[in-house]
């Protein structure tokens, strides 16, 4: 009983929230209403055992996503009203009703599963992240380390991109140009 | 025997390529005296062959120079044959031809084209002797075509003439008209003989099915028939006489014209075996020989005058050919040639001395200063018109014999008529040409006769003209083994005489008319007012019974009209658009279609939640499908409808 | 009231709707980036659900590394933006257009 | 209580990792040689990629090996993955990479290749592609698809112009879309099965008898869209156009075989098991989507001004010809793929080279666009070597025989013949005419237009130096003696293919 | 060397023209004329060493190429490619040494010389992919000479005529890759050789199948109705080398491939579609000889005139026996003379006037005597004159026809009276009548440069007409072997029936040589 209540409250709130995100005109809003989704959806890793889960979402998206996204609209000036034409509102409407329409058609139905052997199943001694430990550095180890590269492409990506190389353009300037910024950098 | 063989064949293709190598440089009058020289060889040869033939009876001179073509079954060579029809024919051929490449050297002595016409000239010679000696179709074909093909040159001869060189085309393509017929007759024969040449095809027709024999007989003919200008093909005819007269007179009186006939008696043992095809030659010959004579009453131009006359003769040797007479039809030829050839002759002689003027009405009196073409055209007339004892008389009459023994009374009947028709316009171009008022001195002409040279030259023709007669015996010995030929009695001497006697005084009876009316000096030159030229008869006449027009406008103009609306609509429009459409299609596809790369990211991610909405509905309805398709099956089966 | 599979799913359903909705309909590239975390997030409960139903751990596994990679993204399409909000002063997707056909 | 783990390095088969590991480090360094000491040259860094790049080949020539003698070979708790697909897949990768990265050699100076930042993402992109290709747990291609993602939209935007950032924000947005599909597809999958590794999900789905087919379709559907756009699939394909008009013209040639060829493979090990259980949808599905992905890309291509943009939606074009491959399923299809892919590596790169050595870096009035087509005009005056090459490779791209690409269509339409599919080899056939259309436009204007007032004549040359002349040689040659290497390569890629069980 | 002989004829000429690049451009006109005149005296040589009695193929090469995916690179000639692979190096030597003053010669002299090599390629290849190779090879310096030397709508007519062959012959690619698969699933390896083709004998729906595939290439190429529309663009635009090249050769492709290809694969549906296509035929040969009467600029005449002398070719090659064949093959050769020869003569008055138009013209005969003789004569073979080449071809054509149907033969035999129609209307148009023009009046005649083109061309059309023997009898050898072997394939009885036995009419042979006997 108590599942179903906090299931329907959180699924109601999640909701809720990711509405809000999608619909509101005040960035500030949309962000506030993702952080609070975000936190809401920890909340169905909790009830679903998946404690380790539910601590990195809090950990990774309200806490470094969303200050990201902070620092961003800070960065653009967005906390004033964000104009957005109205104009194919039908088409959105309609095009997500749909999919949600036809996905929740076919999951409502009942489902054969059979032949489903748990290769890495929930042992019911061990806490969920030690069991998660094992796993990401065996099975998944792999994936991991490419994880951590993934990571540093992205770091490096960001400092790149967001960082002062890019506030010149080699590739406008004619190499006259070029030089003279160089000496520049000389001469500084 | 070959040798002269060769020689009488080739001598006229050295002459015309010899020739040929002076066409760019002016007159020189050796290339004329050379040409003549070599045709004259030709003559020779052939004149001793004949009499190599005559002397040692059936034997025939038979070579075969080389394959020509050979393929699958196929076999045709270059074969040669010299046997009493070819012999005959080729008689002609180079009698003819020697004695008007002689008056072409008189005649052609002012034009600066010259070397070119002997070149043509002699390049006619050898087609001809090519389509008389071989001995196969397909040889007599090369012939065929090459007649054609020096008729065309030779009447577009000065071809800075639109007329001259209109009528070309239209006697070629009029001719080409035919030759399809030929070719069709030549495929039938190869393909149920399986030989072309006429021994081998001769021997296989013997054991053909009527019906197979009458359509190779029938196709053929329509190649004679275009050949020899037979109705409907005979608008090229007259034509043609916009290319100088001593053409007319060789290729279009003396020999190509007599081609088509030439080929019925040739292939006289098919059409003895289709005795219904040779029914319908006679009466289409008959019908012609009416036609062209009646459209020859009125006409105002002396050389299409002589070639109405020439297809009404032509008419009558494919009459003769078509009941069997072939011996008949071949005699006619030949004294038909002699002094139809002597007429133009003289016709050409009358166009010098009158400055290339052809209407008779404006001459008139000639025969003061044109004697000896006077006395020559007046024979030649009379041959024509078959008085005794010329040698019209001998072979024409044979015809009309020939019909009435058959017992093809209409025909008979309706040859008789055309002989006194015969005799009135002879006589009407010789009595406005030579009679009565010289009326050209309106015109300002002074006329003169023709070089001496030029007159020997014609006096040959003039002899057998008048003599020809004489031979009609030894012929018919000469020719009734191969021709398969009789003599035709009619069964009480009484009716022969009366036949003689009655045709010879309706005939004269019709030369008097002539003169009456147009050897007196009343004579004007029409102009168009007098009641008989306004008369229904007269116009349908002089207009040639609208063929021409009819051709014109109900053939030619449609078919140009038809190939501008082929080009600039079906192809142009139609076709061409069509692939040029579908190119469009695709292109305006693109070019329309593009905006849906509208650049905009929105749109764009738009386009791929479509994609993916699509693609998952299509997916929703399938699973659905797949899940309650027994369901479904259970509902449609209790609807009957499955 | 048993709360199955089923539920789970239907609401990671809704919430993916939700998430192509934004998508669609977002015009500032930040609203935009918004509606993509609530993708991924929506896939996340799914598999945290099936991974509990299943009494399996892979699916914890897949969210954990769908965590990860929504973070590496961020950070990579916060650059981009900054990159152009720092040549053009803002961050609308009307404003790119210099490219189409 | 958790039991001890035991693991022994031979069951590890590190070796398996072996390819990936090597760029990997190569990043690094880079990356370390920068911090040391800023401001090298880039032609240091040029070097030290295609060093760690021949490495890498000479890894995966290692790795065949170990196929050859094991066949297909599993590592690292059975993530990694050596087989036919994969190997076939890393040496189009990184022989592509190869070829690319010389490019950077460029006369003039352009923004990417001044840091080395570009080279270290570069080098880890192929080792994302590496990691996506040999596996096949989903986790692995997703988080390989998104390094090597992430380092792509970097090196985009790295050519810092308008365009390219727009190019990279197009594409970083609808890629995060396509990572959303992909993701929910996975776990309908995973839902389904209970696995996330491809062919632990082909097993249980055939011992179910494909009882949920529903439910496979949805999957399907998801994966399509993620797919679909990293294969620039009609209607996912929007933001390829774009993309290659916004980066340099390298960029874009190796945009249109790399990341393609990975995404290719994924999609072959995924939908090979589909295609054969005799699912009438996905069949239906897949046809039209490759039919409709040959035909409009070449109408739009059709259109273009740009030849860069033209030889984009020539590229999307390929792309739907070669998913034909898919659709049919076939040994010999997939055969044609890779023989194809390769072909088409060599032709498409050698054209988009000749654009970057074409490419000035201020436009002149006549130009309307970087590679417009009145550039072109009257090349053959101007300079004859150039334009006669350029000409070879919209040939070859046109399916001339007997250049390259002929080759590469040839077997696929016949493949498609051979798998029954005959109307399909016959629009194929069809498609090539229409981009015949395309192809010829350029070599008409550089062969029979005159050239413009006041164009200048050495601009095709304004980039040229000896490393990009190299390129363009070993393309050329490549796409002229195809033929020679057809067979070896026919029996190279038969072998490994059908040795994998595709 | 005679081994690989045929390979020396492909390669040569496309070695001799990237040799070509480093010759200085004054200069190279006379390598040009020296490589093609090398070429030529190898195909002469070829020709010399040709056994003509030999049915089969002979100079067999056999080269593997893709071996597991059965393309090989095998070359032979018999009677029926022999002559054309001659008269292809004849026209490449004749178009160089006739070529006028042209801008960038340098590069049309590679050009052909490139062109001599796929046109060498395509009669001489006998696997599938080969002959493909060279094939749509072939189109491409194709393209780059109509293209880059034609006229004001050069680029639109080169276009059009890449890419309408290209599409079809796409689509016959695609018949080609069917075929092969076919012979994979009978055989179980892959082959494209020809030679192993022919021993495949297919299920008669198949065949109506791949026919139609391989006409669409074919048909286009050839062209026939209604697919003919790119040819007179492609003429009209080309430069003179062009169009005679295109003329005499490139068209040649199509019909030799239906005799190398659809007859002898597919038996049964070329006796199914004989009467279709013979209905295609006649209406190519009566409609595009009117719409050559329609037209106004003399090239168009002599372009629509090519399409409508192909009618006759593909109705010989369609009469399925030996006479046809072999009719329409000799006509191939003889329409290359004849037409190569009238866009020579074309491109003589083009030079003088650059002008097409026949209005423009008049009288010619009176200035220029010799122009208008050449073009007489060659007049007088492409209308089919005996003893020109042209009438051989057609003759037998016809004949051969005539066997299959009465009323369609006599339908296409109207081939004579068109031909005829628009052929002397052009001629009284451009030379009799009086000179209008003034520009006309100092015409210069024709001059030694083309006389050297145009005399040996005379002298064939007048040589082959009298004595055709030299080139029928191969011809005819090797089209036997192909009726044989159609009849033994052929399994539909409207295919026996239609396609001669050739031993059964062995008695009718012996009745001839009888004959022959008697003549001697």
């Amino acid at each position: 009983m108590f599942e179903a209540v906090a299931f329907y409250l959180f699924a109601f709130l999640t909701i809720a929230m990711f509405f809000i995100t999608v619909t509101t005109s005040q960035a500030l809003y949309a962000l506030t209403a993702l952080a609070a989704g975000m936190i809401f959806i920890s909340a169905f890793f909790f009830i679903l055992g998946a404690d380790f889960l539910g601590v990195i979402q809090i950990i990774v998206y309200t806490g470094a996503v969303m200050a990201l996204y902070a620092f961003g609209m800070m960065f653009f000036d967005t906390t004033r009203k964000v104009k957005e034409k109205r104009g194919n509102r039908y088409i959105i409407v309609g095009l997500s009703t749909l999919t949600a329409v036809l996905i929740v058609v076919i999951f409502a139905a009942p489902m054969v599963s059979k032949n489903i052997v748990a290769l890495y199943p929930v042992i019911e001694d061990a806490g969920n992240i030690q069991l998660v430990g094992v796993i990401l550095f065996t099975k998944y180890l792999i994936p991991f380390e490419v994880a951590a590269i993934m990571l540093l492409v992205a770091m490096v990506a960001g400092i790149v991109l967001a960082g002062k190389k890019m506030d010149i353009s080699l590739t406008l300037m004619s190499s006259e140009e070029i030089k003279k910024e160089e000496n520049k950098k000389v001469l500084s | 025997m070959e040798t002269l063989l060769y020689i009488a064949l080739f001598a006229p293709l050295v002459s015309s390529m010899f020739s040929a190598l002076f066409t760019t440089t002016p007159k020189k009058t050796f290339v004329g005296v050379i040409a003549s020289l070599l045709i004259f060889t030709s003559f020779v040869s052939t004149s001793l062959l004949l009499a190599s033939i005559v002397i040692n009876g059936n034997e025939s001179v038979h070579v075969e120079m080389m394959t020509w073509m050979a393929t699958g079954n196929l076999y045709i060579p270059f074969g040669f044959i010299v046997d009493k029809v070819s012999v005959t024919m080729m008689m002609v051929v180079t009698l003819v031809s020697t004695i008007v490449h002689i008056y072409s050297i008189g005649y052609m002595d002012h034009d600066k084209s010259f070397n070119r016409f002997f070149a043509w000239l002699s390049a006619f010679v050898f087609s001809m002797m090519v389509l008389v000696m071989s001995d196969n179709y397909a040889g007599l074909f090369i012939g065929w075509e090459g007649v054609g093909l020096c008729s065309w040159g030779l009447i577009g001869f000065w071809f800075h003439k639109e007329s001259a060189t209109w009528a070309a085309n239209e006697a070629f393509i009029m001719n080409r008209i035919a030759d399809l017929g030929m070719l069709i007759g030549i495929f039938l024969v190869y393909w149920n003989t399986g030989t072309l040449q006429y021994e081998g095809a001769f021997e296989v027709f013997k054991t053909l099915d009527p019906a197979t024999l009458t359509w190779i007989g029938i196709f053929l003919f329509i190649g004679a028939m275009g050949k020899s200008a037979q109705f409907p093909l005979h608008t090229w005819l007259a034509d043609a006489m916009e290319g100088p007269t001593p053409v007319s007179a060789l290729i279009h009186a003396a020999t190509m014209v007599t081609a088509g006939v030439y080929l019925v008696i040739r292939s006289n043992e098919l059409y003895s075996l289709i005795p219904n095809v040779g029914l319908f030659i006679a009466s289409l010959g008959a019908f012609v020989a009416l036609f062209a004579a009646s459209m020859a009453l009125v006409n105002r131009d002396m050389k299409r005058i002589i070639a109405y006359s020439t297809l009404s003769q032509l008419g009558y040797m494919f009459a003769a050919a078509g009941l069997g007479a072939y011996w008949v039809a071949l005699f006619h030829l030949v004294a038909h040639a002699f002094f139809k050839a002597l007429l133009f002759l003289g016709a050409g002689n009358v166009m010098h001395a009158m400055h290339d003027e052809l209407d008779p009405f404006k001459m008139g009196g000639l025969k003061k200063v044109m004697k000896w073409t006077w006395i020559m055209m007046t024979i030649a007339s009379l041959a024509l018109a078959g008085i005794f004892p010329f040698a019209g008389f001998f072979s024409k009459d044979t015809i009309l014999e020939a019909a009435f023994a058959e017992h093809h009374f209409v025909i008979y009947g309706v040859l008789l008529f055309t002989a006194g028709l015969t005799a009135f316009y002879s006589f009407r171009l010789v009595a406005l040409i030579f009679h009565g008022e010289e009326r050209y001195k309106i015109f300002g002409i002074s006329p003169h006769e023709a070089y001496r040279f030029m007159l020997v030259a014609m006096s040959p023709l003039l002899i057998l003209a008048m003599i020809a007669g004489v031979l009609q015996e030894p012929f018919f010995h000469m020719i009734e083994e191969i021709l398969s030929a009789h003599e035709y009695h009619i069964h009480s001497h009484t009716t022969l005489w009366i036949m003689l006697v009655g045709t010879q005084v309706f005939v004269a009876l019709a030369i008097l008319y002539a003169y009456k009316k147009y050897a007196n000096a009343f004579i004007k030159v029409p102009d168009g007012t007098s009641a008989i030229e306004n008369s229904f008869v007269y116009k349908f006449l002089y207009n040639q019974y609208y063929i021409p027009y009819f051709y014109e406008e109900y053939l030619v103009k449609p078919y140009r009209e038809l190939s501008d609306i082929f080009w600039n609509k079906v192809d142009m429009k139609i076709l061409d658009a069509s692939v040029d459409g579908i190119a469009g299609i695709i292109y305006g596809t693109g070019e329309k279609t593009r905006a849906m790369q509208s650049g905009n990211l929105s749109v764009m991610l738009r386009w791929m939640v479509v994609g993916f909405v699509v693609l998952l509905s299509l997916a929703v309805v399938f699973g659905l499908t797949a899940r309650y398709s027994e369901n479904i099956t259970v509902i449609f089966s209790g609807l009957g409808a499955m | 009231m048993e709360i199955g599979l089923n539920h789970y799913l239907v609401l990671s359903t809704i919430l993916f709707a939700i998430g192509l909705a934004g998508v669609i309909k977002r015009k500032n590239l930040l609203l935009l980036f918004f509606a993509t975390e609530i993708l991924l997030n929506s896939v996340n409960i799914a598999f945290a659900a099936i991974s509990h139903y299943y009494g399996d751990l892979t699916g914890q596994m897949f969210a954990f590394f769908i965590i990860a990679i929504a973070a590496s993204e961020v950070a990579v399409g916060l650059g981009l933006l900054i990159v152009w909000y720092k040549r053009h002063g803002n961050i609308d997707l009307e404003t790119m257009k210099s490219m189409r056909g | 209580m958790l039991s001890p783990i035991n693991v022994s390095m031979e069951s590890l088969n590190l070796i398996t990792l072996a390819p990936m590991l090597i760029p990997v480090v190569g990043a690094l360094l880079i990356l370390i040689i920068d911090i040391i000491k800023v401001g090298l040259h880039k032609s240091l860094y040029v070097v030290l990629s295609l060093l760690f790049l021949a490495m890498d080949f000479i890894a995966v020539v290692d790795s065949s090996g170990v196929f050859i003698a094991n066949g297909t070979t599993f590592g690292l708790f059975d993530v990694m993955l050596i087989d036919g697909l994969a190997i076939l897949a890393e040496f189009i990768i990184v022989g592509a990479s190869m070829l690319f990265i010389p490019l950077a050699m460029t006369h003039k100076r352009f923004h990417e290749f001044s840091y080395p930042e570009f080279f270290a993402l570069f080098l880890f992109m192929i080792a994302g592609f590496q990691f996506m290709v040999a596996t096949d747990n989903l986790i692995l291609i997703f988080v390989g698809l998104e390094t090597s993602s992430l380092a792509l939209y970097t090196l985009i935007a790295m050519h810092n112009r308008d365009k390219s950032f727009e190019a990279a924000v197009k594409y970083f947005t609808m890629g995060a879309l396509a990572a959303g599909f992909f993701s929910f597809g996975a776990m309908v999958f995973y839902m389904l099965t209970g696995s996330i590794e491809i062919n632990k999900i082909a097993l249980v789905l055939a011992a179910n008898g494909y009882a949920d087919m529903g439910f496979v379709l949805i999957g399907v559907t998801f994966f399509l869209a993620a797919f679909g756009f990293k294969l620039s699939l009609i209607p996912f394909h929007t933001w390829a156009p774009d993309v290659y008009e916004g980066s340099s013209a390298s960029m874009a040639g190796y945009m249109s075989i790399v990341p393609k060829i990975a995404a290719f493979v994924v999609a072959m090990r995924f939908f090979e098991f589909l295609v054969h259980s005799g699912n009438a949808w996905l069949d239906i599905v897949l046809y039209i989507v490759v039919v409709v992905t040959m035909t409009a890309s070449n109408m739009w291509a059709l259109v273009q001004t740009d030849v860069k943009r033209m030889l984009a939606y020539s590229s999307i074009s390929h792309a739907g010809f070669v998913m034909a491959a898919i659709l049919i399923g076939t040994t010999q299809a997939n055969t044609a793929l890779f023989l194809y892919w390769i072909l088409f590596s060599f032709t498409n790169l050698g054209s988009f080279s000749m654009l970057w050595m074409s490419r000035q870096k201020h436009l002149p009035d006549y130009q309307s666009s970087d590679h417009s087509y009145n550039k072109f005009a009257g090349m053959i005056k101007t300079a004859p070597i150039a334009s006669v090459i350029v000409g070879l490779f919209m040939l070859s791209l046109a399916g001339l025989p007997p250049f390259a690409l002929f080759w590469g269509k040839l077997y696929m339409i016949s493949s498609a013949v051979a798998g029954g599919y005959t109307v399909l080899a016959l629009i194929m056939a069809l498609n090539s005419a229409i981009a015949g259309y395309y192809y010829l436009k350029l070599i008409i204007y550089m062969f029979m237009k005159e050239p413009l007032q006041g164009s200048d004549s050495c601009a095709y040359a304004t980039n040229i130096t000896l490393a990009l002349k190299t390129i363009v040689g070993i393309a050329a040659i490549g796409t002229i003696f195809a033929f020679v290497a057809i067979n070896p390569l026919l029996e190279f890629i038969t072998a490994f293919v059908h040795n994998s069980g595709y | 060397m005679l081994d690989h002989i045929l390979s020396i004829l492909i390669f040569f000429p496309a070695i001799a023209a990237v040799f070509g690049f480093m010759i200085q451009k004054d200069s190279i006109r006379a390598y040009g004329i020296s490589v093609a005149t090398i070429e030529f005296g190898l195909s002469l040589w070829l020709w010399f060493t040709f056994d003509g009695n030999v049915s089969g193929m002979q100079f067999m090469e056999n080269l593997p190429l893709v071996p597991s995916f059965g393309v090989n690179y095998i070359l032979g000639v018999d009677g029926i490619s022999l002559f054309i692979i001659v008269l292809a190096a004849f026209f490449t030597m004749i178009g160089i040494a006739s070529l006028t003053e042209t801008p960038n010669e340098k590069n049309m002299i590679i050009t052909i010389l490139f062109l001599q090599m796929t046109m060498a390629g395509v009669f001489a290849a006998l696997d599938a992919i080969v002959f493909y190779v060279f094939w749509e090879l072939s189109l491409v310096p194709m393209l780059y000479i109509i293209g880059a030397w034609g006229g004001p709508l050069r680029i639109y007519a080169s276009i059009k005529f890449f890419l309408y062959t290209f599409a079809g012959s796409l689509v016959m690619l695609v018949g080609m890759l069917f075929m092969a698969y076919f012979f994979y699933q009978a055989t179980g390896t892959w082959s494209f050789a020809l030679l192993d083709w022919y021993r495949l004998i297919l299920p008669e729906t198949l065949q109506l199948w791949l026919f139609a595939a391989f006409f669409i290439g074919f048909a286009i190429k050839v062209p026939m109705f209604p697919f003919h529309t790119w040819l007179p663009y492609a003429h009209g635009q080309a430069p003179t080398i062009g169009s005679v090249i295109l003329a005499a050769i490139l068209l040649k492709m199509g019909t030799y491939a239906f005799i190398r290809f659809s007859l002898p694969l597919f038996p049964d549906a070329s006796a199914a579609f004989m009467v279709p296509i013979a209905v295609i035929t006649i209406i190519m040969i009566i409609y595009t000889a009117m719409i050559a009467y329609a037209q106004k600029d003399v090239k168009q005449v002599v372009a629509y005139s090519s399409i409508s002398h192909m009618g006759v070719i593909i109705l010989g090659t369609f009469a399925l026996n030996v006479e046809g064949i072999t009719g329409s093959i000799f006509l191939m050769i003889a329409h290359g003379v004849v037409s190569g020869a009238l866009f020579l003569l074309v491109g003589v008055i083009y030079d003088r006037r650059h002008t097409k138009l026949m209005s423009e013209f008049g009288g010619l005969a009176h200035i220029m005597p010799r122009y208008a003789t050449i073009f007489g004569i060659m007049l007088m073979a492409s209308v089919g004159m005996p003893l020109t080449i042209n009438f051989v071809g057609e003759f037998l054509s016809l004949l051969g026809f005539y066997q299959q149907s009465h009323i369609l033969t006599l339908l296409a035999g109207t081939a004579i009276i068109v031909g005829a129609i628009y052929m002397l209307s052009a001629y009284k148009k451009m030379f009799f009548g009086d000179v209008t023009k003034e520009e006309n009046k100092n015409l210069p005649d024709i001059n030694k440069r083309e006389l050297v083109a145009l005399i040996p061309l005379s002298v064939i059309a007048i040589w082959l007409g009298i004595y055709p023997k030299p080139i029928l009898e191969p011809i005819n050898n090797s089209v036997e072997a192909v009726v044989r072997l159609m009849h033994n394939k052929a399994q539909s009885e409207l295919a026996k029936e239609r396609i001669p036995n050739l031993v059964k009419e062995r008695a009718s042979v012996i009745k001839k040589t009888v004959i022959e006997e008697e003549v001697h």
